[in-house]
Formats: structure tokens, C-alpha cells, sequence
């Protein structure tokens, strides 16, 4: 155990925790050190982070251990793959918040709103940093906790109930992902992640229990990854502000249980036994359905925030979908377009969140020709929207790519069709609200923008334009090797995913 | 011989099962109260059979004497509050703001308040029949298990030889007072603490009122307190000291000295003794609180708390047991007397 | 005395008890000082009671005795009345000290001013010590008593407030207390005919599973069960919880049921273990999973704050109850019992200090009409919410700890046990889970509100121990999620267990 | 069998009975002052088990058993005596000295100050 290392990640999290308790017990009316606070810990993160990922790349091992039970530890360690998730959590932390003080000016409770923000981000950076499955179960549940408060932010009786829907439905799940956790516990005692899987070292005749307790922990993972049928609370959620929104969708509780299935997939069972046991093809059925499903209603959907929550539904599944495939190049894919997503998704929502408070748009129709009153917003979304159709160069045209090349490796030529399938649906929601925003003469006459010098509160609308650039750097830039499929292919060649007959000389040479 | 002595212990268990039923079974509150005096001194015969003359001065003294007056004083009271215009037996209790709310009063409990039924108020509903044959199983096939366990067990060979083995040591020649003030002194120290806490609950419970419905103020009941008190606390005393060996003990001398105490709030109505509510509570507190400074010296000379240095046994304990009566006392005769000092509310 | 069995402990043993009986008697004697002695005296006793706990630790591994034992007097068991210190004694002071002096804190803004203060402290530090000398008895017949000066102390507490449902709801205490303790002495009675002694460890040598030991075993442990408002006999529980001044309620439902279980544990452990059968664990588990739903569906349908939380007692003593038969199976599991104690105590005294003073506040507590002060007492929303997790038994708290010892004990002894009892013990680990979800959401519904657009009122303002006592409490309560492993550490050195 | 019959062992079962009895009674009365007593008459059947259980066999009496008795009583009276204050005290909130069973009307959420 590396006592400094340990520390690092210690303070990793207590830069969040530590203010967002601070932040709770502030005077409401303090706003200015509420401020100072928030962004000062998000950069102190940032910086820590940095820190972590420099060490992490020269071959240091960081780790912290606690004994909770005889036989139950409490594990934080750093591995390239946590440093993928803590990375984009904290640097899209430090932008939400921005996005949020903006957002929030002037209306009530915002001390709660933060201290519970901040816990959030504390939970999902542990979720990331968790080096065994208790832990990271834990820090799961932490995370439900703290993003209840902010899905009823509002206090409206819709609020209520959705927040009701969105317990019911995690603390369900977290109840089975605990019961599983514990039927590994005793059947392989508590041990820490392992590229490859630590349950391949089993012997056969467990194999029956394994994959119960396997179907258990997807069906776990699979209500906070909003897969099909349990993902009906995410769309309900919408009804919490915009920044509350972008955290659920793109930086926090769907990105958990994605990565959830992620290190069930990969470092609890090893992609070859979960073939062996199947695991594999149940989710990938899963996820295939729920691409398709998303879709469908995120086209039947008219509220903007209704329609990206759909996406959201099928975009996540992109990562199930990738790791279910469990080739080397399905993976790379999945794995990439954790990030991918999340840049996407968080740049369309600070645009919807800029159009309701500017303009007081929800509806899709109500779009037409906002791109004239906004067109800086207009082109973010813009971004966005062509994102998540996958359309080349942009982020999520690699990840599409490499889905497809996965799923000829892993002769699921069907899942081509999918893909296809999908692209085309998003073309059919996304590229109609652009078309409208950018050509489209605008009913309404819209106020000029005389409150602020730019066409929306800066802080709504940096962040924004900020998210935007990010989401489209690493389309353009996949080839360095810094960018996520940079650093996502040397994941998967270095072994920190282990794949079956794992041969990358092929995988490097198709990208784009 | 043994089968007369026999049937006289078959004779007497039957009398006192049939006394508690019909105690039990009573819709007369002074009846049951009555009958159940009557089961305590029959008691205390049976105890006389069971080879235990010291628990069956006890049972007589305690069990069927103090628990009998505070019985009755109780049914006085409850008489008091639920018809209070019916005669004018005393002071009306002090006005209570809570005492008022009486707006849920369930149908049986306005029966048993019915101003027409004169002495209602000591009477009670019949047991409903339903739900009888399920009692009667739970009781009936309790006791069947019971006798059956006693009926099959094992005889231990009891403490009787360890006590005897022991006697020399303990400073006194009783085996009993051996046990409750030597070898078992920390249960007897929670006894007092107990009959403290009793006295204590009392209190909180709120401030006394003058006795309720006194008998009539005659010249029989002064009188008879004028010879009954010297008489009292000379065999208080006498049970006090006698306790070292033989039948007796500060519990016993405890409930007489108590005794002539309520005696004496009795024959006075009109003003009832009101001492300084502190020296009240130092008085009901000493006894325990001597015991256990006495024992002190045992946790810190060793070998343990409430450890008598041989050669001072007899007398530590006879100063215990001295502290222990006139606490005994004093809390019986301020739990007949009811809530606590209006004056300690000052 | 055992020559392994260092002077230390036995000298704090002894203060220990000589403490716990010496303070509620000075308070008695001058009730006009009886905060300061009580606060003053509460303090050190923590201080003494985690020197001893470091001593005991430091010692216990070189001891050859289980517990340290001390016959008062100076006479050594069966003649004399020994007192019993081993890790779980010690555990349960902790647990009683620390609800006890939160209490004590919150309790100086709660009553102050009333008629009934004086009366208040000697009673609530008989309650504290009464329990003290419960839980460091280790003679049947001591043990008797020290139950009746806990309860009656208890009882008086709750008829303090001379409420008309207070002194109702202490009525039907005092009776189910006194009927308990009768059956407890009565088998403890059959115990001695038996055996002739009275001490638990002595007993614990000498019993098997003959008929004595069972009809002893039903009538000890269904007195406590009693005590314990078990299901089916915890209908006096809400009554009692529910309207007692608000620190005593925290007590009662964080230590004195507790307590009933902790003797429950203590006997089972030292006595009664031979007698462990499957009928019996299916009895056991069917009570406690019917406590378990149908406190929870009570505490989802209760008016009152403090009866959603008097009855969620109710739910989670349940909970304790489902440890027996799993431990029966399991016995290496009982630290799970202490764990729910723990955790339990903590939280629980949380949530009922926290509604007291929502009730302070708002002058009611009706669940209908609490938004407004809910919303504008975000501390107290804190505590309850916070000490409601530890309920759920959601992480990072003790009540996580507890539940994942319970199920990982259940899903062990499931796995092992006999097919029959396979499937029961499959139904314990569902009621567990089932249970958590009860508790979520009845939590939800206090906390729920609080988060609801509407009016702020903070209604008559309170002390800061009223304010922050219920904070410390849940604090704790989380705080132990951390700190299961040396709880372990201290219950490792426990009597009765091999 | 005559022999065997000494009080020893036939008081016990007497005990057993009374403790019984009194069960019976503590279920079925609702007045306060018959449970009370019927609480007592319970304590009565413990002693006289411990008792019996004294005088069992030949030797002289178990002086260990006689004083837990003695103790016993004294914390029955003492127990009884607060009872029945708490009677006194609940008849004078109530005007009646029954439990009467069922939810109290706080449980039903209608408190006299409500609105």
C-alpha cells in the first residue's frame, strides 16, 4: 500500500465532500463564499486529478484500504480505466457548477442545492476511484442518496413523484446489487478488481450460482445505465433543473451504472467467462432493445428535455453494447463512447437548459428559428445533435465505428443493422430541430437580448460554448494520443481490459 | 401425621387458589382488595409450612399489611375522583389542567362514573365472555407446563451448605440477614434502590392532596394510635436487631415502623405532617446511599465493592440495616401520603 | 479471582457499578443540583468506561478468563452476586453512555422551565444507571431487579409529561414490564431448582437441553421478548415511545429495548444455545418478519412524527429478531445482533430527539402539517434524514454494517443448513431486503416534505442542544459505518462464545 | 407416595397455579386495580416456587431462596405501590381507572387542539 498514493485519492475525494458539507451548513444568503467554494473545490479536484493521471501514467500504484468487516475492506485505488470516468466527471463537475450558479441566480435553497452537488460528484468520483466491488457498491448508494435532493429540487408535486420513482426503482436495484455482492463475497471473498475478471480463477462447478449472481448484478447496474424495461425513472427525472439534468445524464448516475456493468464485465467476471456464462448475450440483447427503443421515443417525444432523456436512454446502451460485444475493438468502442456521450449529452442539455431560462423554450416546436435570437447556442446544439447522429468527424461517429468493427468481430452482423438502424432514428429527432432552429421562420417575435451583453447570462452560456469545443475536439483530434480513443486504446493494448485472444495490431490500424 | 399435615397443605393451596379466583373474579373492587388481604395473611401461613418464618413475617407485614393500605387508600381516592360531589369527605384534589379532559370517556368507563350508582366507583364491568376459552387455554395449559417441568426436574442441592459453610464469617448468626446483608448485600442494595425509585415515581406522578375520606374523625382512632405507635416502634426496633439471628431484618421492622407512620397520617386529617421536602428526600435516600458509601471501602481496600472487613461485619451491618429501616419507613408512609411536597415545586 | 485478570479491571468494574448506582442516588437525595451531578457525573463516566474499554483491550488478549468477573462482596459465585465484564458489556455501556449523554444535552433545553425538571433528572439518571447495572449483572436474581429499577424508571419517565396518552401508554408499560420481569424471575426460579445456582456463567456449565432449561428458556426469553415489543406483544410500544418526553423516547427506543435483546443475546450465548432448533428458528424468524411488516405499514400509516418513528421500533426490532434464527444456523453471527443494537440505538434516538424538536417547534407533530417547520429547520431534516439511512441500512452508516452482516449470515447459513431450512432462511434474507424498502419509505415520508414548495416556519425557537444533540446522534450513527472493525475487535473477547 | 408429597414438592405446583391464575386474570380484567393484583397474585406463585423449592429434601431450608423471597416481595410492593399511584394519577386524566384497549386517540391523529 502506497501511504501517499492512498492520501492522493483520500484527498481526491475530500475536495468534494469536505466543501459540499461546508456548503450546507452556509448561511443561504452567503453567495459569494457558497461561490468561492464551489469553483475552488472543483478546480482543487481538477488539479488533484491531474496530479493523479501524470502518476498513474509514469506506472505509480495509488491505493487506500480500510477494514470495514473482517473480510469486508473498503478499497480506493487508481487504474487507468477509474482515471477515464474521474477525469470526465471532474472536469464536467467543475462546468456544471458554473452552468448551475449561473442557472440558479436568485432562486431559493441553493445552499442545499450544492452541498447535495457537491456530495454527488464525491460519490461518483469514489465510484470511479473504488479498487473492489463493495466499494463501489457503496459509493453507488451514497450516489442515489445524494441525487434524490436534487431531483426534487423543484418541490413540486411532480417533482415528489418523480423523486419517488427514482428511490424506488435505486434503492430496489441497490438492494439486489448488494445481495449479489455478497453471494461473490462468499464465494470468492472480497477481492479487488482484476483486468480479466477475478472469478475466471473459479472452478466450474460454480458456474450455475455465477450466473445468477451475474444476471443479478446486471439487472442492478441496469436501472441507473437506464436499460430496458427498468428506465422508466429517467425521463420522470427531467422534471429537476437543467444542471441536475446534464449531472444525471452525463457526468453521474447513468455514467455509474454503465460503468458499473463495465467493471462487473471486465473486472469481477472477465469478458471470456461472462461469454462462457452468456452473461454477454443477455446484455447485449438488452442493450440492442433499448437503442431502439430510446429512439423511438425520444422521436415521439415534443419536450426537448423528454426527447434528449430518450436519447439518453439510447445512447448509454452504446457502452452495454460495446462491452456485451467482447471483442477488443467492440470495447474500445464502448469504452470511448463513455466519454463521448457524456461531452455530447451535457452540451445539448446546458443548450436546452440556456433555451428555457433565456427564452423560456421547452417544446421542440418552439424552436424555430432561435438560432437567429441565439446562435451561439444554436451551433452548440448543433454539435450536439450531429454528435449523437454519429455523423464523421464528430466524437460519435468513432464510437459508431468501432461498435461496427466490434460487431463484425464478434460476428454480430445484426447488430449492424442496429447501428444503422439508430443513426437513422437520431438523424429523425435531432436533424429537425436543427433544420427548424437554424432556416425555420420564428412564430413568435422574440425579446432582444438586452439584459446581458451576450445572448444569454455568461455563465449559461460559457460553459455551454465550453462543453460544445470539448465535444468536438475528440472527434477531430481521435488520432493524438491524448484524446479518449488515445487513451481508451492504450487501456485496452496495456490490459487494464483484458479481452479474449486481445490482439491489437488490428484494432490500431482502422482508425479513422 | 404427615398425611393430616398432608391434607392440611392440600387444604390451604385450595383455599388460596380459591381465594385469588374469587379476588380476581370480583366486580367489587373492596371485595377483591379484601379478598386479597386475605390471600396474604393465608400466605404467610403457607410460608410458615414452606420452613420460612422470616417470609412469612414479611408477607404478613409487607404483602398483606402495607400492600393493603395502600389499597384501600387507593380505592379511596379513586372513589374520591369519580364521584367528587358525592359527600364531602375531605379538600377537593388541587385543580389539574389536564384533569379536565375527559371528552373521550369510553362507554365503559361512563358506566363506572354514572352519578346515580352511589358507590360505583369501587365497582367494575364483568369480564366480557369472549375470548374466554383462549385465556383459559393460555393460563391453564401454562400451568400444566409448569408442573409438568417442576414434576420431572432434577433437585439441586441449593446454596444451603455454601450459606452454612460461611455462617462464621459473616458476621451474623442468621443465615438469611448472612445472605441479604453479606453474601448477596448488592441485591439488597438495589431492593432499597428499588423501593427509592418507587417513592421517587410517586413524586413525579405530581403533588400530594390531603387524604381523601378518612374514617370520621372519633375518638377511637387517636387513641388507638396513642397506644398502637409506642407498641410499633418498640417492635420495630426489636425486629430490627433481632434480624442478626433470628426471624427479622430491616425490611420487616421497615413495613412496621411504616406501618405506625400511616397509622399516625391517618389519625391526624387535617394536617398532614409536610416536613422539608429536602430533608424528605435526604431521609428517603440515606439508607441506600450508606450502604453504598460503606461498601466504597471494599472496591478501594479490596477485594471488592461492599466487602465488611471481618471483624466489623456485625456492626456495619447493623448500621446498614438501621439506615435501611428508617428509609423503608419513611418511603412507605410517603407513598400512602401520595404525590410529593407542594413545596418542593417552589 | 483468576490471576490473569488484571487488578485494573476489576477496580473499574467495581467503580463502574458503584457509579452507575452512586450518581442516580445523589441526584435523588438533592434533585436541585440533579443536572449538574448528572452531566458532570455522565462525562467522567465516559471517560472511565473508555479507559476501561482500553484497559480491557489491552488485557484481554493475555486473559485466560472470557470475561472479567467480580464477586461482589468478596464472594465468588454461586454464593455471592458476581459482576460480568467482557467486550459485549462493555459495547452496550457505550452504547447507553453515549445515547444517555446526548440525551442528557438535549434534555436541559427540553424540560427546562417545566414543573417536572427536578422530578426529570433523578428518574432519567436511574434509567441510565439502571441499565448500566443491567447490563453488568451476570447473576439471575440480579438481574431481575436491576429489570424492574430499569423499567420502573422508564415508566415514570414516560408519564412525566402528564399527557392523558403519556400516562395511558405508561400504564400498559408498567404492566407488560412487571408481567415480563415475573416471567423472567419465574424461570429463573426453575433455573435454581434445578441447579442450585444462580450465576449465568455457573448456569451456562451446568444446563443442556433437559426440560428445565426449555421451560426456563420460554419463560426468560418471552418475558424479555415482551419487554422487547416483539411481535405480537408490541402494541404498548408506540403508545409508550410515542408520547414520553422526547429524550426518554430516544432512550427507550435507542437503549432499553436494545437492552431487552442485548439479555436476550447474553443468555443465549452463556445458557440457552444448546436449545437452538429448527422449529424454533422458524418461530423466531416468522415473529420478526411479521414485526417487520407490519411495523413498517403501521409506521406508513401513523398520523404523528413520532409514532412513524415509535413504530419504525417496532420494524427494526424485527430486524434483531431475524438475527436469532440465522444465528441458530450461524452461530458465529450474533456480533450482528450488537451491530443492529448499535446502529439502531444511535439513529433511532436521532430520529425521535429530532421529531421532539420539530414538535417543540411547531407545537404539534402531526405528519400533515409538519412542512412548513420541516422546511425551515434544515438541521433537524439533516438529522432525520441522516439517522433514517442508518435505518434503511444504506451506506456509509452503521445500520449498512448490520444489514450486510445479517444477510451475508443468512445467505452463509443458507447456503449450508439443511434443505428445509434452506427455503425459510431464503425468506429471512427476502424479509431483510423487503424490510429496507419498508423503511425507505417511511423515512421518505418524514423527510419528504421538507423538500415540498411551500411556506417556511420555524415555529418557537429551541436550545442548541435540541438543535444539534439529534445532529450528533445521526453523526454517530454514521460515523460507526467506519468504525464496524474495531467494534469487532472489542465483541472478539465476549463470554460464551468459542 | 405420601412421602415424596412433602411441602417441598407440592408447594411449586400450587405456585405454578397461582402464577397461572393471576396470568389469567392479568388477560382478561380490565380494571386497573384488579391487574395490579393480579400482578401480585403472579408474584405470589414465584415465591411460593422459590420457597418450595427451598424446603425441598431433607436438609433445613435454603436460606439463599428464602432471602431472594424476601427480596422479591419487597420489589413487588414496591412496584405495586407506583402502580398504583400511576392508577390514581391516569384516573384523574381520564375520570376511570380502565385500560381500555385499542389505539389511543393521538394514534387516530385527532387531538383535541387541532384545527
Amino acid at each position: 500500500m502506497n501511504a501517499d498514493g492512498g492520501l492522493l485519492l483520500l484527498a481526491i475525494l475530500a475536495s468534494s465532500l469536505v466543501p459540499g458539507l461546508l456548503i450546507f451548513f452556509l448561511p443561504e444568503e452567503r453567495h459569494g463564499l457558497r461561490t468561492l467554494l464551489n469553483l475552488s473545490a472543483a478546480g482543487i479536484k481538477l488539479v488533484l486529478v491531474g496530479v493523479l493521471l501524470l502518476g498513474v501514467q509514469r506506472g505509480e500504484t495509488f491505493e487506500f484500504g480500510l477494514t470495514l468487516l473482517p473480510g469486508v475492506d473498503f478499497v480506493l485505488a487508481a487504474d487507468a480505466l477509474s482515471l477515464l470516468f474521474a477525469t470526465l466527471s471532474s472536469i464536467l463537475w467543475f462546468v456544471t457548477t458554473l452552468y448551475a450558479i449561473g442557472y440558479l441566480e436568485g432562486s431559493p435553497r441553493r445552499s442545499r442545492f450544492f452541498g447535495f452537488f457537491s456530495l454527488c460528484v464525491s460519490a461518483t468520483v469514489g465510484i470511479a476511484l473504488s479498487g473492489n466491488l463493495i466499494t463501489f457498491v457503496i459509493f453507488y448508494e451514497i450516489l442515489t442518496l445524494a441525487t434524490w435532493p436534487l431531483v426534487v429540487h423543484r418541490g413540486t408535486p411532480e417533482a415528489l413523484r418523480a423523486g419517488r420513482l427514482y428511490l424506488a426503482y435505486t434503492i430496489t436495484s441497490g438492494l439486489v446489487l448488494l445481495v449479489a455482492v455478497i453471494a461473490l463475497n462468499l464465494l470468492a471473498g472480497s477481492q479487488p478488481f482484476e483486468s480479466g475478471g477475478y472469478l475466471r480463477h473459479l472452478s466450474p462447478d460454480t458456474h450455475g450460482l455465477l450466473q445468477v449472481i451475474g444476471l443479478a448484478l446486471i439487472a442492478g447496474f441496469a436501472v441507473k445505465a437506464a436499460l430496458i424495461p427498468l428506465h422508466s425513472w429517467l425521463p420522470r427525472a427531467m422534471v429537476a433543473p437543467a444542471p441536475v439534468s446534464a449531472l444525471l445524464h452525463a457526468v453521474a448516475v447513468v455514467k455509474a451504472g454503465a460503468f458499473g456493468l463495465v467493471r462487473t464485465f471486465n473486472d469481477v467476471f472477465g469478458l471470456e467467462l461472462a461469454a462462457t456464462l452468456h452473461l454477454t448475450d443477455v446484455l447485449l440483447v438488452l442493450a440492442a432493445l433499448t437503442i431502439l427503443y430510446g429512439s423511438i421515443q425520444a422521436l415521439r417525444a415534443h419536450d426537448i428535455k423528454q426527447r434528449l432523456a430518450f436519447s439518453t436512454v439510447s445512447q448509454v446502451s452504446y457502452i452495454a453494447l460495446g462491452l456485451a460485444l467482447a471483442g477488443p475493438l467492440g470495447v474500445v468502442g464502448g469504452l470511448v463512447h463513455l466519454v463521448h456521450q457524456g461531452l455530447t449529452k451535457i452540451t445539448l442539455f446546458f443548450c436546452a437548459g440556456n433555451f428555457a431560462e433565456t427564452l423560456g423554450i421547452h417544446e421542440i416546436r418552439e424552436m424555430r428559428g432561435v438560432g437567429r435570437r441565439m446562435p451561439l447556442t444554436m451551433a452548440a446544439f448543433t454539435v450536439g445533435g450531429l454528435g449523437m447522429i454519429g455523423l464523421p468527424p464528430l466524437a460519435g461517429f468513432i464510437s459508431k465505428w468501432y461498435l461496427g468493427l466490434g460487431a463484425l468481430e464478434g460476428d454480430a452482423v445484426w447488430i449492424l443493422g442496429v447501428l444503422a438502424l439508430s443513426s437513422l432514428l437520431n438523424a429523425a429527432y435531432f436533424l429537425p430541430p436543427i433544420i427548424a432552429g437554424w432556416m425555420a421562420e420564428p412564430e413568435v417575435t422574440r425579446p432582444p437580448a438586452h439584459k446581458t451583453r451576450f445572448e444569454s447570462h455568461w455563465m449559461l452560456l460559457f460553459p455551454t460554448l465550453f462543453v460544445a469545443v470539448l465535444a468536438l475536439l475528440p472527434g477531430l483530434l481521435a488520432g493524438l494520443e491524448l484524446s479518449p480513443l488515445g487513451w481508451v486504446e492504450r487501456i485496452v493494448e496495456r490490459g487494464y481490459v483484458l479481452v479474449p485472444g486481445s490482439d491489437m495490431e488490428n484494432g490500431t490500424g482502422v482508425a479513422p | 401425621m404427615n398425611a393430616a399435615l398432608l391434607a392440611f397443605d392440600v387444604v390451604l393451596l385450595a383455599g388460596l387458589l380459591g381465594v385469588a379466583w374469587r379476588c380476581l373474579a370480583s366486580t367489587d373492587l373492596f371485595r377483591a382488595v379484601v379478598l386479597f388481604i386475605t390471600f396474604g395473611l393465608l400466605l404467610a401461613i403457607a410460608w410458615v409450612r414452606l420452613e420460612a418464618p422470616d417470609i412469612a413475617l414479611a408477607e404478613a407485614a409487607i404483602g398483606a399489611g402495607i400492600t393493603g393500605a395502600l389499597l384501600l387508600v387507593t380505592l379511596e381516592r379513586l372513589k374520591h375522583i369519580m364521584n367528587p360531589h358525592r359527600g364531602d369527605a375531605g379538600p377537593s384534589p388541587p385543580p389539574d389542567p389536564v384533569a379536565s379532559d375527559t371528552g373521550n370517556a369510553d362507554a365503559e368507563a361512563r358506566d363506572a362514573r354514572d352519578p346515580g350508582a352511589g358507590n360505583v366507583a369501587l365497582s367494575c364491568a364483568p369480564t366480557p365472555a369472549r375470548g374466554r376459552w383462549s385465556a383459559v387455554a393460555v393460563s391453564g395449559g401454562l400451568a400444566l407446563l409448569l408442573m409438568a417441568t417442576l414434576a420431572t426436574q432434577d433437585h439441586g442441592p441449593g446454596l444451603q451448605p455454601a450459606v452454612a459453610a460461611h455462617m462464621d464469617v459473616s458476621g451474623v448468626d442468621h443465615g438469611i440477614t448472612a445472605v441479604l446483608l453479606n453474601f448477596r448485600a448488592w441485591d439488597t442494595l438495589l431492593e432499597l434502590a428499588m423501593v427509592l425509585l418507587a417513592g421517587l415515581g410517586a413524586w413525579s406522578l405530581g403533588r400530594h392532596d390531603a387524604l381523601p375520606a378518612r374514617p370520621a374523625p372519633g375518638p377511637v382512632l387517636p387513641g388507638a394510635v396513642r397506644l398502637l405507635l409506642p407498641v410499633a416502634i418498640v417492635t420495630g426496633v426489636y425486629l430490627l436487631w433481632a434480624g442478626s439471628h433470628a426471624p427479622g431484618g430491616a425490611f420487616q421492622a421497615g413495613a412496621v415502623l411504616g406501618a405506625a407512620g400511616i397509622l399516625m397520617s391517618l389519625a391526624r386529617p387535617h394536617s398532614l405532617p409536610d416536613p422539608d421536602p429536602r430533608l424528605l428526600r435526604i431521609g428517603v435516600t440515606a439508607g441506600a446511599l450508606l450502604f453504598l458509601a460503606l461498601g466504597l471501602w471494599g472496591l478501594f481496600a479490596g477485594p471488592a465493592l461492599l466487602t465488611w472487613p471481618r471483624n466489623l461485619a456485625y456492626p456495619l451491618i447493623l448500621i446498614i440495616e438501621t439506615g435501611a429501616t428508617l428509609s423503608i419507613a419513611l418511603t412507605l408512609v410517603a407513598l400512602f401520603v401520595g404525590g410529593r411536597s407542594p413545596r418542593e415545586d417552589a | 479471582m483468576s490471576a490473569t485478570i488484571p487488578e485494573s479491571l476489576v477496580f473499574a468494574t467495581g467503580a463502574l457499578a458503584a457509579v452507575s448506582l452512586g450518581l442516580p442516588l445523589l441526584a435523588s437525595a438533592w434533585p436541585w443540583q440533579a443536572r449538574r451531578i448528572g452531566l458532570l457525573g455522565l462525562s467522567l463516566s465516559i471517560l472511565g468506561l473508555l479507559a476501561t474499554i482500553g484497559l480491557f483491550l489491552d488485557a484481554a488478549p493475555g486473559m485466560d478468563a472470557p470475561a472479567v468477573r467480580v464477586g461482589l462482596g468478596g464472594w465468588e459465585a454461586p454464593l455471592g452476586v458476581t459482576l460480568h465484564l467482557d467486550g459485549l458489556t462493555l459495547a452496550m455501556l457505550l452504547l447507553n453512555a453515549l445515547v444517555a449523554l446526548a440525551g442528557s444535552l438535549y434534555a436541559r433545553g427540553y424540560i427546562r422551565g417545566s414543573a417536572e425538571q427536578r422530578q426529570f433528572w433523578p428518574l432519567w439518571l436511574w434509567l441510565w444507571g439502571g441499565l448500566n447495572l443491567l447490563v453488568l449483572s451476570g447473576d439471575a436474581f440480579n438481574l431481575y431487579i436491576t429489570l424492574e429499577i430499569a423499567s420502573l424508571s422508564a415508566v415514570a419517565l414516560v408519564a412525566l409529561t402528564g399527557d392523558t396518552d403519556a400516562v395511558t401508554g405508561a400504564m400498559r408499560y408498567l404492566l407488560i414490564n412487571l408481567l415480563g420481569s415475573l416471567s423472567f424471575l419465574l424461570g429463573a426460579a426453575l433455573l435454581y431448582g434445578e441447579f442450585g445456582v444462580l450465576d449465568l456463567t455457573l448456569l451456562g456449565e451446568l444446563a443442556g437441553d433437559g426440560p428445565t432449561e426449555r421451560m426456563a428458556a420460554a419463560l426468560m426469553l418471552g418475558g424479555l421478548l415482551m419487554k422487547a415489543a416483539v411481535f405480537p406483544l408490541h402494541v404498548w410500544l408506540a403508545t409508550a415511545h410515542a408520547s414520553a418526553p422526547a429524550p426518554v423516547s430516544g432512550m427507550l427506543s435507542g437503549m432499553v429495548v436494545a437492552a431487552m435483546f442485548y439479555l436476550i443475546l447474553r443468555l443465549w450465548l452463556l445458557i440457552f444455545a444448546p436449545l437452538g432448533t429448527p422449529a424454533l428458528a422458524v418461530l423466531l424468524g416468522l415473529l420478526g418478519s411479521a414485526a417487520l411488516v407490519w411495523g413498517s405499514l403501521q409506521a406508513l400509516r401513523a398520523p404523528r412524527l413520532k409514532i412513524v418513528a415509535a413504530y419504525s421500533t417496532v420494524a427494526q426490532m424485527g430486524y434483531i429478531a431475524l438475527a436469532f434464527p440465522i444465528l441458530i444456523l450461524q452461530p458465529a453471527a450474533w456480533p450482528v445482533v450488537v451491530f443492529f443494537a448499535f446502529a439502531h440505538g444511535l439513529a433511532k434516538a436521532a430520529v425521535l430527539m429530532g421529531a421532539g424538536t420539530l414538535q417543540k417547534a411547531a407545537g404539534h407533530d402531526r405528519m400533515n402539517a409538519l412542512g412548513p417547520v420541516l422546511r425551515a429547520r434544515g438541521r433537524t431534516v439533516f438529522a432525520l434524514g441522516l439517522g433514517g439511512i442508518s435505518l434503511m441500512g444504506l451506506p456509509l452508516t452503521g445500520g449498512f454494517l448490520a444489514k450486510y452482516l445479517l444477510l451475508e449470515a443468512g445467505m452463509h447459513g443458507a447456503a449450508d443448513a439443511p434443505p428445509v431450512m434452506q427455503a425459510w432462511t431464503w425468506l429471512w434474507v427476502v424479509m431483510v431486503a423487503l424490510g429496507s424498502l419498508l423503511a425507505t419509505a417511511y423515512i421518505l415520508r418524514m423527510v419528504a416534505p421538507a423538500f415540498a414548495r411551500g411556506e417556511r416556519d420555524p415555529g418557537v425557537p429551541v436550545s442548541a442542544g435540541m438543535e444539534w444533540m439529534p445532529l450528533a446522534l445521526a453523526a454517530g450513527a454514521a460515523a460507526m459505518g467506519l468504525a464496524g472493525a474495531p467494534l469487532m475487535h472489542l465483541l472478539e473477547h465476549t463470554a460464551g462464545v468459542s | 407416595m405420601i412421602e415424596s408429597l412433602d411441602p417441598g414438592t407440592l408447594y411449586p405446583f400450587g405456585g405454578a397455579a397461582l402464577f397461572a391464575l393471576g396470568l389469567h386474570g392479568l388477560i382478561r380484567r380490565r380494571h386497573l386495580i384488579l391487574r395490579i393484583l393480579a400482578v401480585n397474585i403472579m408474584g405470589s406463585g414465584v415465591f411460593m416456587v422459590f420457597l418450595g423449592i427451598a424446603a425441598r429434601g431433607d436438609a433445613p431450608p435454603d436460606p439463599v431462596a428464602q432471602a431472594l423471597t424476601l427480596t422479591g416481595i419487597v420489589v413487588a410492593v414496591s412496584a405495586t405501590a407506583f402502580a398504583l399511584a400511576l392508577t390514581v394519577h391516569l384516573a384523574r386524566l381520564t375520570g376511570h381507572a380502565v385500560l381500555l384497549p385499542g389505539p389511543l386517540r393521538t394514534h387516530r391523529g385527532n387531538r383535541p387542539e387541532d384545527p
